[in-house]
């Protein structure tokens, strides 16, 4: 099992769940969050003192998936996603040594779906 | 406050009314009709205290009912608004409202720039027959004039350029507002008629022009998506309700001051028809919304009390209360009907300002034609479509002319960041986290 | 608004006194009894808009005492109420708290359905004694007929089924509280026996049933855990501090114009007292939840605020301002310790209704008796009593007769994710991230 | 409100203007005096109500250009502040800014402890000329009392101590304002050198102690980062615009009111003065922030209405219109130049109270010998001198007193987490997410 | 080590928690999420247009312990959690490399507590 | 590559963003949490009822890198972040399988900064 993290645009967040919809990934968790990546910030003034904002809205995908699934979600998600701007956003593997459901206390691969 | 001086100045004061010379010695007695002229001046300074106040209640409205990322942006029009419409009230538009005499026979008409006081105390007393100073109705009158800006501001937000809207704003509260306001109120040729639209008139005004705004300008991003109406929620629920309480609390002002006096009988009537109404459209709208929605839409339900007042607004004086609650019923259920009616049509307006001022705005000039036997409906029909054919037509190629120069659209990403950010480099709640997902 | 009329029609609208047939030609001179008229008029209007304006008042205190995602529920209680108050104070409500004639003597009398003003001039003029108009009287008791669900609403909150609350409300305003108005206001057995409660009437008549409908309701989920009172905290301060500053302006019409004439000696001493206690009011509570809470607790001292106006409402007219300032600080004193000891008896009121209006209503009722030399403290507890007596079993009974039907409280799933979503299907702060876990 | 009574009563209040004694066979006719005198106690009342609410545009104001982490604080510093105003004021401040007599010839003076009524009716009639009642009057000067710490209160938020707040505003309110106020307002020096400020005196008494307070507490932690200034950012707009508009609605009554009697021509001219300086002083900052700011900051637009406001109110009665646009106009510019200034200065003021209210309070003052003919303008400097020469001094030393005795300023590690956790241990917006970096 | 992250009901938070600190597990990091899982969502309308509202809100945990409380963690937080009801939620069980307290410098099984 | 996540008070924020930049690390994710952990919380009083706050607000850093940055990365954290008070924070450090930025498709160890 694996998961896995996507940073996007908040905008996409529609696009990429119907996309992964698609792809019959249908269980995911979602958290908005800042971001400093290669897209730069931009300037706001407030009462004439400078601010520059370079934490800019993100939202983050965590997705825990079965091997085989691995790659219909990456693929999914960047179909989604992809403006080809920067800010697009990244997404992060990770291994996941085990999953359980907390109602029936299922475990591994049949408690991730 | 110079209190050593108060037991002087004040005999003399409120005897003068407002004459520059004050008899230190020999205070002439105090009339009947200066103690009324008193009393009635000061009713209508508490109208203009009401109708001021509305201007923070469509703020409130407008701001509660669009998305946190645009709310400076909003906040931002409606103060600037204000601003211009007393400033070019001052310079233009009462005098252009009330030409005295009309240059093209009952049409057009204009008194010349700036404002001036009869002079001297006789001047005073004389001024509209000793109900209120010069100074008052100026006053009360320029408190109008901003409100059909306002209007469209609700109509048009989360997408226009700043700069363009203050343009439009101030084009058409200095020029066709005042003009069109001539007609009837300058004593122009829909008074001759004995057309009766009261401050409805402000409404509509309003209401053309952001139907307008809106055609020209298209809906929000994400609103229609394979042709169906997506919500895009309000985001402050309080800032809504504090805001239609407010137009509700102005409203007394509104169509209480309309009565140029505060001759008690009359100015109460008002006061009941216009609560009567008001309810009426609360419980309309909430039936219609509990009905149509299978759950009570807040949303709705503070449309449907503003319907009701809009709709009341000119006929107030003259309808009893029964029609009164009737009228305000109708514009309830009309306005849930509307808002979801414009839906449908793809005509997006974040406020329901349309439905509001415009739909109810109409409905309750005609109504005045069916509730009141002292009124043709046929008077009341050719003035509203009056007006629909002067103010649209008018809106619409000034907003056409600067979609044409300057723009009047957001770009894109504007419009996804929001105004706040786009036009103002600022955020309206610094620390507060939100989930923006559109 | 039509000027070119406007001297014409004034000087004879000021005059008729809204008659309806205007002298065209010779007006009648103005009186000194008709300037009178107007002034009186003019400042029993003001006090409508104040005691209107409480409305939007009590909406936010309650807003601001309960959770967010409650929000948009009690926004549409108060704005529902007040439209259900007016238009069945009109239909019912007026006559049967000033019914003329009583059936049952002192008791119970009732004038018939509708609202309909004495006719021409002179029944304008000779209406209550040439002190307002009768729609000015109309209006002025129908904004109070509303507050006494109002104070429910806020008792009730954050559990209570829409429906339910709604069908209270429409049968306690429509009848209970006119009928039991009636024994003091319409000149009852209370009134014969010289009791002295003003508006805190209104208090009372609320208060009780407030306390009904907790008893019968329960706590909130999760208020109560172990035996020991949990923190639900309210969700919005600056909210609740606006809802307070509304009130107390209200306050100024609720007890300035239950003088019922512009009189100028008796209503400003009454803004006087009424200022001292609220002040008095918030000192007494800032001192006791400093020393009690080792903290001050803000919606405490906002509590003790309103605690004071509650308390001066019975005896503003006839108290000393020294007694005034007494009588805020001790009910300032009484509300924390109130607060307090509600918990401690597991009655679980979010925003201090009962604490505020019952408890200080019945205390500054009391405190007439032993302020005023003119007042017997043995009929004010009388009349404390009879108020209890009534009000109480028959909230109770109307609130038991739903819940043994439809049902009072909504369920346990939708008590936890909040009665905005359950009720309403909406949301009262779109995009705002909340942080929920309970 | 006893309606069975009403008659007979109202026409004796009426006529015997608050008098004990109530004839109730023979009622004198009412007068033209007792007419004009109830309209003017109306027109008085009317403005209690307006500068009240004043206290709640001041408290949303300052919550609005803070951070939410001190939103509790700020509300109630700001409720507490009225309570100790009116209370103080009654025991000690009228009494020594209107002493009657002077022990120090022009200087200092104090009627004693306590407020009482002249007696009977004919007090009631005689005071100040029938202009309004003695209650009345306590009751206007009361509402302003505690406008000057409310100043003061913004200007030093979210970092001072919440005792030694709430001890130097008593001392500030109950002994400096008045004993500085009698020189004008109480008759004494600068009233006899015919100095014309109005209530820019508040502003200036204000704006004083608002500077004393930030130079002895310093800036906030993280306000000047390496000689730099960083933003920090208030966290509530909506909340500041409802500020700005309740205090533009206050300022009618605040220099409506000034005129002390309802004369139709005086008063509606003030209105008008208010409005246009209001107005210019929008479209003055405006103009300015989008100018040296790129982007035209709400903050900056919201500060030059109020700067336009404070500007006018010296003058409000003795400029021409054009004059008041002018002054408008120029204090808007003025606002937010002043605040890049006091910027760069490292004066920490999180609500620009002393740009607003010192700043513009003196230009306005310094005005009035430009713009009118009959004051002189070295007169003008003088009194703003004194004014200085006295109030910053004392607030100066009161602060230090505290400073040096108890403390003013809080921890460090209180501030950062916030005021509303250290002083009252509650937060202003339960449930709601924070992104807290500061 | 291990990292344990787990969505439960918002409601359950206090619940886990007492349960957690029975188990001697003090630690933890709570954020809140919102979720697409089993539990279908709810509708709400605004002005007359619906919304498909399918992310329900949720908490996030993540708790860093030593292997040996990895079974105590996950037992606490279902007993706690658990009330049969679709929605109850789901735990995942990573692999932790290395733990370091900011204020010490302390690394690892002595840092993690 | 390696994910480092960190829990630190939000007021080290822009000292810790400071002291990345300074290692060019210049790419992060940011979220506010609740912490519990040996900092001890405090209490609030609403209306006479106690409330035990023991969830406490930080900021949560997460930081993909190359494995050669790991320790430039925490110790720049350690180094802005360390006040010698309970309540400074914690790092952890996993494994990271595989990293894509969304705009591109590029993998691994390009993709990451
Ligand atoms: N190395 C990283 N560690 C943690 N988060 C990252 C990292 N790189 C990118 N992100 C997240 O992804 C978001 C988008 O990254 P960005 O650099 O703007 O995309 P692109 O690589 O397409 O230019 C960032 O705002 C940040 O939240
Ligand atoms: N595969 C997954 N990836 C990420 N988050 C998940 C996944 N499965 C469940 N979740 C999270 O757990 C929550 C509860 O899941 P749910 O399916 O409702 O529980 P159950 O399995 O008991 O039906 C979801 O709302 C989501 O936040
Ligand atoms: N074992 C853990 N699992 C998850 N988060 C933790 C753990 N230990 C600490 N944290 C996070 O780090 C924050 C700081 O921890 P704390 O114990 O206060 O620091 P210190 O170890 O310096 O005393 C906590 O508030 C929590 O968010």
């Amino acid at each position: 099992m694996k998961l896995i993290i996507a940073y996007i645009q908040p905008e996409k967040l529609t696009a990429v769940k119907q996309a992964l919809y698609g792809k019959e990934v249908f269980k995911m968790s979602v958290t908005n969050a800042l971001g400093c990546g290669q897209q730069k910030g931009y300037h706001e003034t407030y009462r004439g003192a400078d601010v520059e904002v370079n934490l800019l809205k993100k939202v983050r995908l965590e997705i825990a998936v079965n091997v085989e699934f691995v790659d219909a979600t990456v693929d999914a998600i960047i179909s989604a996603a992809r403006t080809g701007k920067i800010g697009d956003g990244k997404i992060f593997i990770q291994n996941l040594e085990e999953c359980i459901r907390i109602r029936t206390g299922e475990k591994g691969a049949e408690a991730i779906g | 406050m110079k209190k050593w001086k108060k037991t002087l100045l004040l005999i003399a004061g409120a005897l003068a009314l407002g004459a520059g010379v004050y008899a230190e010695e020999v205070a002439p007695a105090v009339t009947a009709a200066d103690a009324m002229f008193t009393a009635n001046n000061i009713w209508m300074m508490i109208s203009i205290f009401l109708v001021f106040i509305m201007h923070l209640g469509f703020a409130t409205v407008e701001t509660g009912l669009t998305r946190a990322k645009n709310t400076v942006n909003i906040l931002f029009k409606n103060t600037a608004i204000v601003a211009i419409g007393l400033l070019t009230y001052a310079l233009i538009g009462f005098n252009l409202m009330y030409p005295g005499d009309f240059s093209i026979a009952g049409i057009f008409g204009f008194g010349g720039f700036g404002i001036a006081a009869p002079e001297g105390a006789a001047g005073l007393i004389d001024y509209a027959g000793g109900a209120y100073s010069y100074w008052t109705d100026f006053l009360f009158q320029g408190m109008f004039a901003a409100t059909a800006a306002t209007i469209v501001s609700g109509a048009v937000a989360e997408r226009i350029k700043l700069g363009s809207f203050l343009i439009f704003s101030t084009l058409y509260i200095a020029l066709v507002y005042p003009f069109v306001g001539s007609w009837v109120w300058g004593g122009g040729w829909l008074a001759e008629m004995n057309f009766h639209a009261g401050s409805t008139l402000v409404h509509s005004v309003g209401g053309w022009a952001a139907l307008a705004g809106i055609l020209l300008l298209g809906p929000r991003l994400g609103k229609y998506v394979n042709g169906k109406a997506k919500a895009i929620m309000g985001h402050n629920m309080p800032l809504l309700t504090i805001g239609v309480f407010l137009l509700w609390l102005g409203w007394f002002g509104f169509n209480g001051g309309s009565v140029l006096s505060g001759d008690p009988g009359a100015v109460s009537y008002v006061l009941v028809t216009t609560c009567m109404a008001a309810a009426a459209g609360i419980i309309g709208s909430m039936i219609t919304t509990w009905t149509v929605q299978k759950k009570p839409d807040l949303t709705m339900v503070l449309n449907g009390c503003l319907a009701g007042l809009v709709g009341i607004t000119a006929g107030a004086d003259v309808v009893t209360v029964g029609a009164a609650i009737l009228i305000g019923f109708i514009c309830g259920v009309v306005a849930v009907l509307s808002v979801l009616g414009f839906d449908k049509l793809k005509i997006d307006d974040p406020v329901g300002a349309t439905t509001v001022h415009l739909v109810c705005g109409v409905l309750g000039t005609l109504f005045v034609g069916v509730f009141s036997p002292d009124f043709s409906f046929l008077t009341q029909l050719i003035g509203v479509l009056a007006y629909g054919a002067v103010c649209f037509p008018a809106a619409f190629l000034i907003f056409l002319a600067l979609k044409k120069t300057i723009g009047i659209r957001v770009s894109e990403e504007e419009e996804l960041k929001g105004l706040d950010i786009g036009e103002h480099g600022m955020e309206a709640y610094s620390g507060f986290q939100f989930f923006t997902n559109s």
